[in-house]
């Protein structure tokens, strides 16, 4: 288990190395001057050759590179264009929101995904099933910004059940310890704006969570369908098993491998859904985060934002991998 | 008759399919007595397979249907039992092992988990009484190293391992009847001499019958005493195996002793059966071995022959006299 | 079985061709049994037909504007109401099929193309080829895919086109890796043994042989990518880094219309509506395509 | 009859496994582990054993499908393991291969007429015409007809199939066929037929076979000489006739009691043999059958015994016989 878990660690090297280069050429391929395309065409030739000289892209370009990669590797992530700051410093309230955020779409998207999938399975052809697929088609299908856009129609504007906007109401605050609010709030005992959080959080969460939960829930469908006509299901009823325990408590077991790397590709895609979510709902994540910066053309922060959703992704990945080891005994031998 | 403890009669099971309904047991009749082993022979196709699946009441849902028939078990009809009730009788009455050892045992649960679920699932047992047993079922069916392979995972074992840990899962609860579904032909030679063997002993030591599914007519000459040949859905003979393979009445019978190639004795020439096994439900009149019969009469085409004679049974017009 | 086929068999050398078409056939009543899919491809030919003939349809053009008729809920003249520059939604919708069907057929097909060749050539030949290009796929897989365009389109600049060529190369690893684990899994059939065992050589096996039974899993997964093809560049449209104003894309649509959201919904709801169909039916389709071409429900 | 037509010489095929987070290898499976037999022409030689003793690793090794790790194959006077890509072409022409499974071996998507002609077309033989007649000539030299030429596989019974992979095989007019298996995946209703085929076949065209598969009445019926194989090595190799009448090594005696015998009066003793076959990557020391062995002496768990020939001909790999 060890071992295997130090392999699938050294895997990672070549693919992160692989991600900071594409990140770090997302500036570099830019058709023309750089700095031009950043500035935008009434720039200065001074002020071009000031930023030329602040990003270091005079520098050759694997020089450049390695400087960028030693930046990175020292929790250096260059400062923003627009004011100025150190990126590093201030990306951290970011990504708690977008985590924070995520995490209860997941939670949403895997507890009535999975639940939905077995049922389905279980009770396959019938009304039941029939009705959940559509509702998982639906689902697949949905562009989420449209359904956010929906979402804040119904239930901010005309029924006025929850707010529309934001992460906090702006009368209030919450103070920051960790920046994951949920958690701060609670630590402070504040109940009274922990279940304003909460309401500020279920419609984007919601929307997030629509396309994962029907994938999670098709997939868990069919891999649960696989299962339950396995030979070794067979076995389990000619023991005189029930269904229900052969279904939860055997077969879901089985099942939970493929869904599993579902779970974790669909974190990747959660985070990529934050950009649309958050625009949408003004949610101040990372992704609110990158599309600020897409706006006013600060490469530095699209960079450093991309670098850090990626980095997630492969690290929720990595996680998903020992999982693995964790459900399949027949792991540890390959 | 009164000593048989599972009496088939006149049983039909069909499967369901988008081309309407394919017939794959068509009115067939048995009994196995107490403590006896029984052959079933045919090949792939023949619904060998299905019969023994719908006395286990476990036809693929809801394509396989029983659609007519008996199957009474102490005197009792369970074909139609409600699903509650036949868990009772699963595992605990009625027992089955399976072709494949490789994918009959769930790869993420440890042997000793699937076994004293078993022995859990009809009896009352502490824990610890529950794992005394699954060790003594180990021993029973040869293991060794019984205590330590309860916490190993079947991919751990070998194909001939994994087949007697299926066969103790099945004896966990001292079934009457045994079920056991081509348990040796996934296996090498040495390896099915083991676990045949150990099946015949356990049938002299705990008087469980058996019903042996093959193709094999090797395996059922080495181990049964009664044996049913089945082709097409139907019992097409049925006797003493001593009789059967020395005088064969039914032609598909005698094909296939005669096309087995003698390990004793070299012969020039292997007799064969021409053509080969119909698909279920494509021949709608007349004998199903009729097109591929060498001493076919024109009544074979059109009547479907009686299962005829006493003792010693055959489905044939060229023996129907001699009931 | 051998007596059928002599009965059906006698067939003459100008009837070769036929049995293609009885293959076919054969397709066509597996997929016409899955009321799904024809559902799905009712929708998708019925969006093909809308982008074909949008001239004839669109009761207006796609830049018709009259700020005296601006946000007028749907009426018998404007099926669909107006937008805020008083253009005919329903006229824009169906012109903007066009924008969206070009964009996920070509992206996906785009991607196939170089999918397939990075696929056959890991797979088949292995070892340190192999490494490079699965390497470089995990490397584009370890990017959340909308980030990813975004990343490509902040490169080229927005446009509708630069959309089209971030989506592909997006999905590149999707069909590379695909390809390759079919690929892989074909090699080790027992057919491709017996090519081998003929004296066949690579290029044959792989054009001949391992292609053609590679080919139903790539036409599956293009259809639903189709799907996700078409999200993504409404996706990106919304962001404004796709199809720019005042091209009729929907999800540039969405992201014109949004602030309009509580006194004219109609000019969310249907440019939204019509993505949702169009994807559901490329859903529907692909769904069934597997289930009709998967090789484990044959025989 | 005696002319040698193929001499393979200590083959051999280890595969490493590696581990650990370096990949290093740890350990070797020795999956062939130094067999050599020969094969002359016109005559069958069968191959048997149980599985993972390395029989379809060799008759794999022969065609070059896999590489052998060490060892010589001589056919027709030439080691093939010697000649370059384009040179094995030509060889392949003359030894052709029958598989296993009728279901996996014939591509789905190529018609039957396609299967059969593929070969020539790889071989450059004839013209278009010239080999649609061949493969209408093949489809009835195997018991198909003409006109199945234009079905697809998938239409076909598993033993008409076979019947499909043997003319395919037969399409460029081979010298010797490894047969793989070739009856195992049939029903015994039609095992027969197929072997009947394949020696009528012999005989006509004076073929040679290397027959491999697990049942041993199918081989003995099938076999002019027969060779044993246990984890990897070849123990007994002798004429059929005197194998099966008195086998030597202990392992074949074994192998050869265990064999259920379709006569419910035979009542032979049964060798049964304790254990499972030990795993290729952690060989006994010694006799690779001495653990399992039930007449093992000391020196077998020590010395490895080598094949040998005894006064009889036949060629035994034991310490315990003379």
């Amino acid at each position: 288990m060890l071992s295997y878990s130090i392999k699938r660690l050294l895997m990672l090297v070549p693919v992160l190395l692989g991600m900071t280069i594409i990140v770090f050429s997302i500036i570099h391929a830019i058709p023309g001057n750089p700095a031009q395309t950043i500035l935008g065409t009434k720039a200065t030739p001074e002020a071009i050759h000031h930023l030329n000289a602040s990003l270091g892209l005079d520098k050759p370009l694997y020089v450049q590179y390695f400087t960028y990669l030693k930046d990175v590797l020292t929790g250096n992530l260059g400062t923003s264009i627009q004011d100025n700051n150190a990126i590093a410093s201030e990306i951290w309230p970011h990504l708690a929101a977008t985590i924070e955020l995520s995490f209860a779409a997941m939670l949403i998207a895997v507890i009535i995904g999975v639940n939905a999938g077995i049922i389905s399975a279980w009770k396959k052809n019938s009304v039941v099933d029939y009705i959940a697929m559509i509702v998982a088609l639906i689902g697949v299908s949905m562009p989420i910004f449209w359904l956010g856009l929906l979402e804040q129609w119904i239930f901010s504007v005309k029924l006025n059940w929850l707010p529309s906007i934001g992460q906090t109401d702006i009368t209030s605050t919450v103070a920051p310890i960790t920046n994951l609010y949920l958690v701060d709030t609670l630590l402070e005992g504040q109940f009274g704006q922990f279940w304003m959080v909460v309401r500020h959080l279920i419609m984007p969460a919601v929307a997030l969570a629509t396309i994962p939960m029907a994938i999670i829930a098709r997939m868990t469908r069919s891999s649960m369908l696989e299962v339950l006509g396995s030979d070794y299901i067979r076995t389990a009823k000619a023991k005189g098993q029930r269904m229900g325990w052969i279904v939860y408590k055997y077969a879901l077991k089985n099942a939970f491998i493929p869904i599993l790397t579902v779970i974790g590709l669909q974190t990747g895609l959660m985070l990529g859904g934050a950009i649309l979510t958050e625009t949408i709902f003004g949610w101040p994540g990372i992704g609110l985060y990158v599309y600020n910066a897409i706006q006013a053309r600060d490469y530095p922060v699209i960079q450093s934002g991309i670098l850090i959703i990626a980095f997630m992704f492969i690290m929720v990945n990595f996680i998903v991998d020992l999982l693995y080891g964790l459900i399949d005994p027949r792991i540890k031998y390959r | 008759m009164s000593d048989s403890i599972l009496e088939v009669s006149n049983l039909r099971t069909s499967f369901f399919t988008d081309d309407g309904e394919v017939p794959a047991v068509d009115g067939i009749s048995f009994s196995i007595k107490e403590g006896e082993i029984l052959g079933v022979v045919g090949e792939s196709g023949c619904g060998k397979s299905v019969t023994s699946l719908s006395i286990m009441g476990l036809l693929p849902h809801p394509q396989g249907k029983i659609v007519g028939g008996q199957i009474m078990y102490e005197g009792k009809d369970i074909s139609h039992l409600k699903e509650a009730e036949m868990r009772k009788l699963r595992g605990n009455d009625l027992a089955m092992i399976f072709q494949e050892p490789m994918t009959s045992l769930n790869p993420v649960f440890t042997i000793g988990e699937q076994l004293t679920e078993a022995i859990r699932l009809h009896n009352h047992m502490s824990k610890q009484e529950q794992n005394n047993r699954a060790v003594e079922l180990l021993k029973l069916v040869g293991l060794p190293r019984a205590t330590e392979l309860l916490k190993e995972y079947p991919h751990e074992l070998s194909g001939g391992m994994r087949q007697r840990v299926m066969i103790a899962i099945a004896m966990s609860c001292n079934p009457k009847v045994l079920i056991a579904d081509e348990p040796t032909t996934a296996l090498d030679v040495t390896i099915q001499a083991q676990i045949l063997d150990l099946m015949l002993k356990l049938n002299q030591e705990t008087h469980t019958a058996i019903m042996l599914i093959t193709h094999d007519l090797g395996v059922v000459a080495q181990v049964c005493k009664r044996v049913v040949v089945m082709y097409g859905g139907k019992i097409v003979e049925e006797g003493d195996v001593k009789d059967i393979f020395n005088h064969p009445k039914h032609p598909y019978t005698e094909g296939l002793i005669k096309s087995i190639p003698d390990l004793y004795s070299k012969k020039d020439k292997l007799y064969s059966i021409k053509g080969s096994v119909p698909k279920p439900g494509s021949i709608k009149k007349g004998c199903l071995f009729a097109p591929r019969c060498d001493y076919v009469m024109d009544k074979c085409k059109e009547q479907v022959p009686e299962l005829l004679g006493s003792g010693h049974k055959s489905r044939c017009f060229l023996h129907q006299d001699e009931a | 079985m051998s007596e059928s086929l002599q009965d059906s068999a006698k067939l003459s050398p100008e009837k070769e061709r036929s049995l293609f078409v009885q293959g076919l056939i054969d397709f066509w009543k597996q997929f016409r049994k899955n009321k799904p899919a024809i559902v799905g491809f009712l929708i998708v030919l019925f969006f093909i037909l809308i982008a074909i003939f949008a001239k004839q349809i669109a009761p207006q053009g796609i830049n018709d504007q009259n700020i005296a008729i601006r946000l007028q809920p749907p009426s018998a003249k404007h099926l669909l109401g107006t937008d805020d520059f008083g253009r005919d939604i329903l006229s824009r919708i169906v012109f903007g099929a066009q924008l969206s069907l070009r964009v996920g057929f070509f992206a996906v097909i785009g991607s196939i193309i170089v999918g397939t060749f990075f696929g056959v050539i890991a797979g088949y030949f292995g070892k340190l080829i192999d490494t490079v290009i699965s390497r470089f796929f995990d490397i584009l897989l370890a990017f959340p895919s909308i980030l990813l365009s975004i990343a490509i389109v902040t490169i080229l600049g927005p446009s509708l086109n630069n959309a089209l060529v971030a989506i592909a190369i997006v999905n590149v690893p999707v069909f590379g890796r695909l390809v390759r684990s079919r690929v892989l899994t074909v090699k080790e059939e027992e057919y491709i043994m017996a090519a081998r065992s003929i004296g066949m050589g690579n290029t044959r096996i792989i054009m001949k042989h391992i292609l053609p039974n590679s080919f139903a899993p790539i036409i599956v997964q293009g259809t639903l990518n189709i799907a996700t093809a078409i999200l993504d560049a409404a996706g990106l449209g919304f962001l404004g880094m796709g199809a720019q104003p005042p091209q009729p894309e929907w999800g540039t649509m969405l992201s014109e219309s949004r602030q309009y959201i509580t006194n004219a919904p109609w000019t969310v709801i249907f440019p939204g509506l019509a993505i949702i169909l169009v994807v559901i039916g490329f859903n529907l389709m692909g769904d069934g395509l597997r289930d009709a071409l998967d090789p484990r429900m044959k025989n | 009859m005696s002319e040698l037509l193929l001499d393979v010489a200590n083959l051999k095929k280890y595969y490493p496994i590696k581990q650990g987070v370096f990949n290093k290898t740890k350990e070797t499976v020795r999956a062939v582990d130094g067999v050599s037999f020969k094969v002359n022409k016109g005559e069958t030689l069968g191959i048997v054993g149980e599985s993972g003793c390395g029989k379809s690793t060799t008759g794999r090794m022969i065609m070059r499908l896999i590489e052998p790790t060490d060892g010589k194959v001589i056919f027709e006077g030439q080691d093939i393991l010697n000649l370059s890509k384009h040179e094995m072409r030509k060889v392949r022409k003359d030894i052709q291969m029958i598989f296993q499974d009728p279901f996996a071996s014939l591509n789905p998507r190529q018609t039957v007429g396609q299967i059969i002609e593929e070969p020539m077309i790889v071989h450059k033989m004839g013209d278009r015409k010239k080999r649609q007649a061949r493969v209408q000539e093949l489809l009835e030299l195997v018991g198909l007809s003409a006109y199945h030429a234009k079905r697809y596989p998938h239409q076909f019974s598993g033993g008409q199939r076979q019947r499909i992979g043997i003319a395919r095989a037969l399409a460029v007019e081979p010298k010797l066929i490894i047969a793989d298996e070739p009856v195992s995946a049939l029903d015994v209703s039609v095992q027969s037929q197929v072997l009947n085929l394949l020696q009528d076949l012999q005989k006509k065209l004076n073929l040679t076979y290397i027959f491999i598969a697990h049942d041993l009445s199918v081989v003995r019926h099938i076999s002019n000489r027969v060779g044993v194989m246990y984890l990897g090595k070849m123990v007994e190799l002798a004429d059929s006739e005197t194998l099966y009448r008195e086998p030597k090594h202990p392992y074949t005696q074994a192998l050869l009691s265990a064999v259920p015998i379709p006569d419910p009066e035979n009542k032979t003793k049964r060798i049964i043999l304790s254990g499972d076959v030990p795993s290729p990557a952690h060989p006994p020391s010694g006799c690779p059958f001495h653990d399992r062995c039930p007449v093992a002496k000391a020196i077998c768990s020590e010395e490895i015994p080598h094949l040998r020939e005894l006064a009889d001909g036949r060629l035994v790999s034991c310490h315990l016989v003379d």
